[in-house]
């Protein structure tokens, strides 16, 4: 989906979603950034050029903690958070020790969720004769074991993504008091969930309607997922993003669309790949 | 102390069918391309590829036959989506699960010279299934259980760095990734740098002792970034998932080891 | 973010009796000299002295009875000899005996969420027995037998630094010791500082989200140095060895607490 | 004892320590310096002036690894190791993986050597109810669990030093492999140590004289022993320093002579402390 120019109380899906994101970030938080992952990166500057002026980024491209932002870029994301680093790290340290100290706010893009929130990065099929090998799960198995700011996004939710059961666990979600004891789990589950279609918790251990975007029926969330959705009482529409944030997002954060590169796949995403590439290369 | 400069083709020379090789770097970032097109060049089979998160240059190892098995916590392209590679031998390969913490922990407990490092990590998962060589340890305080993540040592390890002397003192700057403890942990390493100095400057990450071959390769992480001396070179890394999706990866290859050592746009 | 300054004893009345209080730096260098002066002041009791280097405040902190309870791997002076109320009142101490392994490893253990680290160490000395609460594990891949050292998590760490913003992200110019780790590892962390900045600037050593009070405390480390600002005053710590050689340490105690913030010769 | 001033051909006992500990060092090795160890700071210059000159060193005073030196001081040491560090290290590091994978050499100076070539740096007397609480073993119960390059000096050579039997052992001499082996520790045990009267290694696990000091007789230093000496078949003199070493050791290493510090103790310690420390603030 394309941005539409006009005016700023219209906005996309990607924007909606970033805004969604955006408003998970308190003041001061310190927020990790994975790879390819261009929502949560607009989600977060947005937060910091309004909410959240003091948010603080753990990056993995550059390997390091910054307070600095720059727009989003594809060929120079990494010089961008090595300008100004408060801190460099090797994995060693950030796995090891430092992740688990200073306890970011991640958000993680599962391939499949299940219903109390487990999730996969590894394989779609039978692991030993796969359909698709996914490119594998980074830090997940690790960070779900004790983080309690697991939060999750799905560009594009669909039955394929919601399923009753995964096909691979990679991520752990939300387990029974016990079973957390058995395996030594400190982490409470996902948080929160947003996807192109509304935002979710899972509270009690099954995934929960909480609000619904700007035009998008209950019922074709539900039919666009694989198990049955628990509703939260308080069920609403999700609050639109304003005009400012929107403004922000197509001027500061993401002149180049970058953000779009996610709901996009095959052919159209090389194009619109190639479309930003060739941009940067003429110095947007 | 002795030089230990050597030629591109002369490092490779170190390496062993069979051999645990680790490349260091990050997925597009600060990658050994050029010591890769080296190593595809000499033949050398059947390796246990070793990265922290597997890139461009990982894909091309797997797609020219080089790689038997793979060790890494991420193998794709980033923003340029799945390693094409990859994703189409992904049956044919021997995928050795690994996570963030179990690569830094293995690494670490060889650092530390013993079997094993515990943490908290994997459970609930299906991870420890398909690594059923990965011991589980009970903690003799808490009484919890934690995953104890076995000893990495790679037989050897290449690490790309922006400068070093010719005995292997070098720096790295920005994206430290693992390549640090890859250095320290493996058997034996080798070091391809942007530039050779009398003396580096700023906190060393090798440390000579451990280092066995130096490489001057200038652009030898073209097309992955090699910070702050050159940026990730996006159109060629698009042109070769490009390539892929025509199902040309065997004229992209031809073409990459054709390049020599240094590719420009 | 909220700002944490607070004065020398607002950030001594985070430390409550019987705590652990881990004191940075090493032995005569960067030690939180200041704040030791205004623990002594505040007459708290009770307290386990944490260190890796024990040297000059807290023989002091000895001396002046607000310690109970010593765990440092070493408690000397250095090239001035044995810290004298240490040496004097040791039978009245309670001495759990540390390494830097010991340590190092029970604060990362804290820090990586676990109860334990195991590592090659201790084994076929008598500190295991003077340690019965210290276990050992089997390597579940080499059957080795491995000490397995237990967290250890301060309930304050104090940490005297070059430069710090007033959210306490801070910086450490040469000899990190255990600064780092300590401040990470514990329930509560001050900071004091030799300088107050608007920003930091180069590799940060605390990260505010675990620092709870940060103090102005210029020369807050004399007579221990504090690099590259001001070195060891060598002559007020062979002045406070001549001191209690002559059975004058509460004459000396009585001097320091008069000090001030500042000594200066 | 004082410096002898003379012809060069003449030297010190620290002297011949120094150089002794100095011939240890092999050109390329990494050496480690403890804290309080002037002998050993003196010996590693010397031989980085004369036979060693890519010697690195891995000091505690600073924390770091560095290639340069400055001469021997009390009140300047930190910011001479900081000068120009190659490497920074956190002691979490340095005893967690560095120093067993970078393997330095390090000279310990203990407090009572069993035949085997134990050590005690912890207490003398009773442990419950010490004769003498010593300051504690630092790293060297890590250290002789795994190096194969534990080194000892013993500036005063006494039967209060060598002892059958050790007061605490904190220091792992020579074990018998089966013992090595269920104990888990890869250390052979001390290579060498040197005295006042001589030098020695534990070849066999039992303590042996290499080499008696220039006239200084095999008799004594059995009688200076607490258990029997074994002897090296090869026993000879011990080389004494050159006239360079000499002269690099009183005019460049240590004019201010901290060295003879580690054979002093008690009022006569404290007074050359102190005609040391005045000679520093005046700018030697």
């Amino acid at each position: 989906m394309g941005v539409r120019l006009g005016s700023a109380d219209r906005f996309t899906i990607d924007e909606l979603i970033v805004t969604c994101i955006s408003r998970q970030a308190k003041n001061s938080d310190l927020m990790a950034q994975g790879i390819a992952t261009p929502l949560v990166v607009a989600g977060y500057i947005l937060a910091k050029l309004t909410h959240a002026p003091d948010l603080i980024f753990a990056v993995a491209i550059g390997g390091c903690i910054t307070n600095s932002w720059a727009p989003l870029s594809i060929s120079r994301a990494e010089e961008a958070n090595l300008e100004r680093p408060l801190y460099i790290f090797s994995f060693d340290e950030a796995a090891g020790t430092l992740m688990f100290t200073i306890q970011p706010k991640e958000f993680f893009r599962p391939a499949q969720v299940d219903p109390r929130g487990d999730f996969n990065n590894v394989v779609l099929g039978d692991y030993y004769a796969p359909k698709l090998r996914l490119p594998g799960c980074g830090g997940i198995a690790d960070v779900t074991n004790y983080s309690p700011r697991v939060y999750l996004y799905v560009p594009r939710h669909s039955r394929a993504v919601f399923v009753e059961r995964l096909d691979f666990v990679s991520g752990v979600g939300v387990l029974e008091e016990e079973e957390r004891k058995e395996l030594s789990i400190l982490s409470p589950g996902p948080r929160y969930l947003v996807t192109n279609l509304g935002t979710f918790d899972f509270e009690g251990g099954r995934m929960r309607l909480l609000s619904y975007h700007p035009g998008v029926r209950v019922e074709r969330i539900q039919k666009k997922t694989g198990f049955p959705l628990a509703m939260a009482p308080d069920l609403h529409e999700t609050p639109p993003p304003s005009a400012e944030e929107v403004m922000l997002l197509r001027e500061e954060i993401d002149p180049l669309g970058i953000r779009e590169l996610e709901r996009l796949s095959g052919g159209r995403r090389r194009a619109k790949l190639r479309e930003i590439i060739e941009r940067e290369a003429e110095g947007f | 102390m002795s030089d230990k400069v050597v030629t591109l083709s002369e490092a490779v020379g170190l390496v062993e069918p069979g051999d645990t090789i680790a490349l260091g770097g990050m997925t597009l970032y600060r990658r050994p391309v050029a010591f890769a097109r080296e190593l595809i060049r000499s033949r050398v089979k059947d390796l246990t590829l070793l990265a922290l998160t597997a890139g461009y240059e990982s894909d091309l190892l797997v797609g020219a036959g080089s790689v038997r098995r793979v060790r890494t916590c991420y193998f794709g392209l980033e923003i340029f989506g799945l390693a094409p590679m990859f994703t189409k031998k992904a049956r044919d390969l021997e995928i050795i699960e690994e996570t963030e913490v179990s690569l830094a922990l293995g690494l670490r407990a060889a650092l530390s010279g013993i079997g094993f490092q515990p943490a908290r990590a994997w459970q609930g998962t299906d991870l420890l299934k398909v690594r059923p060589d990965v011991k589980t340890i009970s903690c003799p305080y808490t009484g919890e259980r934690y995953v104890a993540f076995p000893a990495i040592k790679p037989d050897v390890a290449v690490i790309h760095v922006q400068e070093s002397d010719c005995q292997g003192t070098a720096i790295l700057k920005g994206n430290l990734a693992l390549d640090r403890e890859m250095a320290l942990a493996a058997k034996q390493t080798i070091i391809t740098t942007e530039r050779l100095v009398e003396e580096v400057e700023g906190q060393i990450a090798t440390f000579p002792s451990r280092v066995d071959a130096v490489v001057l390769a200038p652009k030898g992480a073209y097309p992955t970034s090699c910070y702050p001396y050159y940026r990730l070179a996006s159109q060629e890394v698009l042109d070769y998932v490009d390539a892929c999706s025509r199902g040309e990866f065997e004229e992209y290859l031809a073409r990459f080891l054709d390049g020599g050592e240094v590719g420009e746009r």
